[in-house]
């Protein structure tokens, strides 16, 4: 099978669906005549034109709630952030408009709105290189996407984009330069809600999001060199969130460890932790290791980053402990 | 204007008034739970501008009142069956009265936060356009809401994107405790159009025809795609900011000054002269309405709460 | 003790804190000339005059903004929002300005800001009634408070003045109107870290926040004639949090019960499901039980707000299914 | 102006100038690691402009190059350090050069977020108003960012509580890859002045003697107490958005044409014109320049970088 970039599988799959369907636009800041600062949509502005794809003015607040509104109205719109941190700046637009519009009214509305949002520290400080997920996950209506693999990334937004529900689609952009395999055309799509089994095991189940499933993934190389044979889940949406697939892997590990950029307190692995403290408790036999972003804004040195950041280190270690 | 439509204003201009009345009875005797920030005072401004769509155009009211539906043609009891968060209405008790919502009549439903209207109204507008449509959006907002940033960005990027929007600010004066003159800095909202290289117009928010010529204007620039506009108008906020507001923060006099600007006897003055309005005809529409409201009423009594569980439907679409 | 409200008593600690330090200052919308639309702020005006309590325009984003200019320049704003779910609105302001300034700029200014936020369900629906502590307790730099009684209120609120980081202070709209006893005068402080233990117990451990305490402390009365003796844990501050208080009990009592008004997916029960999963493992006898608000919005209709809010008999039932 | 002043603002410009030149070679030839928004081309904007202000004042600088700390007297090798995310510098790595911060010199730090600046300024101003001194704040910020609406808030805010703030913009034709036009409604930012009623006034931002007179008198009008104004400077981003930027999106012809409105020549032409500079003069400060940087560049790569432990520290102040 061929292989292409985590960006250009992105770029397809926008490219896909405004083929497919009419009432996908695509806007954002520099999202059309520059490609994107990330250069992910480049070309989409001269095959559909500037009306579905088109740069917007530095306001992320009318950028989210237009979203909303034209989703309200016929449009299924797919908003760039330039950074996932911007969430913060809309968070009104986000959670109280985008999650809710359609629970108050009733239902007599849907929103079928995409936010695509460029995560992860790269550098860039505290305000550029959040993992924000575990934000919006507490915030009910919104699903919440997180690819690690070119191939999911494709057909993640695909799926994202044909859901009648709002979808905060996270990228890692510490991906966007990855290859993997895409299927060629036809119509890839992933369903979100369903995890992937990423390397099984008996030893110890590791959860790995967005870009620390890489290198989670080593890790778990360098573990079964020492005889541990870990499985590695990549849960790809966290919601909805495939409780099925983690619980089912503790019931034959008994360990658990989750790898996150997210921040540790209240991040993912909490929620992992709490759901398996309420229904594997009798299947544990070993503490619950978190391996995440310390409390910390996130630095910009980069050597005072690569400290916070978890790494393949990190994670193999935490393991380790529970191994023993 | 031609008699058809001023009695039409005039009628809804009424009954919306008499709602009213009708709901702080029913809230201070406790007969429905409801919380509503009353409209008193403002009808001649809600009825006429939204006198000016076309059934298909969109709008976002604000929350000031009950005129904004019946004027847009919401069935009444509908309307009364989400203040009291029963089945029957529009809702299902999600939402109450303050998130009315009615997709056949392009009635999009509200935001909690003030100003969330403005994005909303805006993607609207870029639906329209995207579409190659003529409708418009409506999107109605208060004097407060005026220096909320959600203004800004988005009456810009309907300006630059030239949206059929008009934003129709409810000047009146006061914003809960707050003056309009200590809350924003500029005596007029209009001259913040400026600011766009947009239209900014003022009018008398009282005075019915004025008010349906402005946003009427607006209207076809906006359907000609020549963009959005800015229209105020000036009025008064006749009642407290809810029922039961205590309104220590003006002064009796000031609201008595105002009463005498009251657009609903100023409006039947003005039509009785024209013989549009006869004095049995008024008596009849007062019955009418007096009747319709009986009847909505009882409608919304007879109406079952909504099921407790569903509290937990509704959240997601299917996929 | 003379008793007076939770009102009263966040009114009597920020004329105390405004009387002792002519840096702190109070405004936000109608809290000057009408005293606050909860009435909380009355008389202060009068007291301290217009430049140091006044009303603003509506303008969440500046509110807050200001607040943390103000601060780094020398004052120690205390801004109200109506409602907690404005946290939102200007959540740009809360997340990156308040919690991150002092962080990203290496520690060469301090955010001694508080931001007073009404929190809880009481019929105004989804965007005016949530309990948002869980998404700001995943924040870093902000710290958490959520009292639960009037001399709590009272020392924290004093506390959150005194403190040089930025505060959040949630106010349960319930509980305004209750009333306890307040130590009368001198300055009566309660620092912010340190649960307090409302119940002594050893049947099972019941962490109660805000306006679920006095729910939670019925239902230990009920449990108590049952035969049951457990411990209600107040944290009061959410962020610093005191893990010991909870940790000890648990060794304790061997049982977990949250009773919180957050979202149950990543509310605070599952950062202390997790928690326990990390260091009290061996103690943990039964599954852990998480009474929150349901992952929707808050419904507007009472009949529905009633059955999603949780409540002494959800807390009961719990409680009781672990104590079987 | 006097030519002591006139010279001090030659100077700063030249060596901000100079400086970025030799950080653009730093980072192309990656031996600084830093990430930074060239401000060539505005440098007489941003020199000019802080030289109004007293060491008291407070400034919020934008995203846009080094002039801001030079002219403000940041020590060059403090910024150089913050760059390289050292040691040295003024936040030990934590913020890098985006973030420079000088307390004793009212430098408040930055907003990763556009527009989060405007807040900030007005907490500044209201600290300034509560306990009654005389001091200003200096809000820079770029012509895209003039459509974030934090903007709007904290401008009205400052107006009606006639906060001494001065909102600068530099125009500079382009966010990233945005011409203004397309982004922002009005033709000239300053026009946003008439939304607040306060002066809105255009200067030519590649004149510094125009921008410090025009500064001046806003400054004044904020230490009377007369609240804030609007400033917008025409200007040019000479340089890509970042260094490396393809700069697609614009054309070689636009930008060599606005090259030959460089204010660093136009700037020293008028000054040796005048009898200021003279050529010995000039080639004096250009080898102090060389020299300051020479040094500056030492420090920085002297220094060593914080410990990766530290970035633990400093979420929180003692409480
Ligand atoms: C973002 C936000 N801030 C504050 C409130 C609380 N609030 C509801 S109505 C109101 C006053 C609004 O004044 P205005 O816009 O003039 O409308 P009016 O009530 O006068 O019709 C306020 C402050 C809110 N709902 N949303
Ligand atoms: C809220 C927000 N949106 C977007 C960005 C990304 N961004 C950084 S600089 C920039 C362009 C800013 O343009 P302008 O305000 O004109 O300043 P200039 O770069 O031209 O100096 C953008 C979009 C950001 N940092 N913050
Ligand atoms: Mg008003
Ligand atoms: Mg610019």
């Amino acid at each position: 099978m061929r292989t292409i970039t985590y960006a250009q599988a992105i770029n397809e799959a926008l490219a896909e669906e405004m083929r497919r369907d009419r009432s996908v636009i695509l806007y954002g800041e520099d999202v059309a005549n520059f490609g994107g600062i990330f250069r992910l949509t480049a070309g989409l502005k001269q095959e559909f034109g500037d009306e579905r794809v088109f740069d917007t003015p530095i306001s992320e607040n009318a950028l989210v709630g237009a979203g909303v509104g034209a989703a309200l109205t016929g449009l299924r719109p797919v908003v760039e952030l330039q950074f996932a941190d911007f969430l913060f700046t809309a968070a009104d637009e986000v959670v109280l408009k985008a999650g809710m519009w359609r629970y108050g009214h009733g239902g007599a509305y849907n929103v079928p709105l995409v936010i695509r949002c460029p995560s992860g520290a790269a550098g860039v400080g505290p305000e550029h290189g959040q993992c924000p997920e575990a934000f919006f996950m507490h915030a009910p209506g919104l699903k919440i996407v997180s690819p690690s693999t070119p191939a999911d990334a494709k057909g993640l937004l695909k799926s994202a984009i044909r859901d009648n529900n709002p979808v905060l689609f996270f990228e890692h952009k510490l991906l966007y330069a990855t290859k993997g395999e895409v299927p060629e055309g036809g119509d890839y799509l992933v369903p979100l809600g369903k995890a992937a089994i990423r390397r099984e095991g008996d030893a110890l189940t590791l959860v790995a999001i967005s870009n620390m499933v890489p290198k989670a993934l080593k890790a778990a190389e360098r573990l079964a060199a020492d005889g541990h044979n870990v499985e590695v889940i990549d849960p790809r949406s966290l919601v909805p969130f495939d409780r099925t697939a983690i619980i089912e892997s503790v019931k034959k590990t008994g360990k658990i460890v989750v790898a996150e950029e997210s921040y540790k307190t209240l991040g993912v692995g909490a929620e992992i932790g709490a759901m398996l403290l309420e229904e594997a408790l009798e299947y544990l036999d070993a503490p619950l290791r978190r391996v995440a972003m310390p409390d910390v804004p996130i630095p910009t040195g980069a050597n005072l980053e690569k400290f916070v950041i978890p790494n393949e280190e990190k994670i193999y270690t935490s393991c380790k402990e529970l191994l023993r | 204007m031609d008699q058809k439509l001023q009695l039409e204003i005039y009628r809804k201009i009424l009954l919306s008034r008499r709602v009213e009345e009708r709901v702080a009875e029913l809230v201070k005797a406790g007969q429905v739970g409801g919380f509503m920030h009353p409209g008193v005072g403002q009808e001649a401004l809600q009825v006429a501008a939204i006198a000016t769509l076309r059934p298909d155009d969109y709008m976002l009211y604000a929350h000031r009142g009950v005129a904004y539906w019946i004027a847009r043609g919401v069935p009444l009891e509908k309307v009364l069956c989400d203040l009291a968060c029963k089945e029957g209405g529009t809702n299902h008790g999600k939402g109450g009265v303050m998130r009315v919502v009615y997709p056949k009549l392009g009635v999009l439903g509200e935001s909690g936060t003030l100003g969330g209207c403005f994005p909303i109204a805006t993607g609207a507008g870029l639906s329209i356009k995207v579409k190659g449509e003529d409708k418009v959006v409506l999107c109605f907002f208060g004097d407060g809401t005026s220096n909320r940033g959600t203004f800004h960005e988005s009456v810009n990027f309907c300006a630059v994107r030239k949206l059929p929007v008009i934003f129709l600010c409810e000047n009146n004066g006061w914003a809960v405790s707050m003056p309009t003159e200590r809350s924003t800095a500029v005596k007029d909202i209009a001259a913040r159009a400026a600011g766009y290289n947009i239209p900014g117009v003022i009018v008398d928010g009282n005075d019915p025809e004025a008010v349906y010529d402005a946003v009427t204007t607006a209207v076809k620039r906006a359907r000609a795609g020549e963009g959005p506009s800015l229209v105020e108008g000036k009025t008064y906020r006749l009642w407290g900011h809810w029922i039961g507001d205590p309104e220590s923060y003006r002064s009796r006099e000031e609201v008595e000054m105002r009463w005498r600007k009251d657009p609903l006897p100023r409006y039947e003055e003005k039509l009785t002269e024209a013989k549009v309005l006869t004095p049995s005809l008024k008596s009849q529409i007062e019955e009418e309405s007096k009747a319709a409201i009986d009847k909505a009423v009882e409608f919304m009594r007879a109406q079952p709460l909504p099921k407790p569980e569903s509290a937990l439907e509704g959240v997601f679409a299917e996929a």
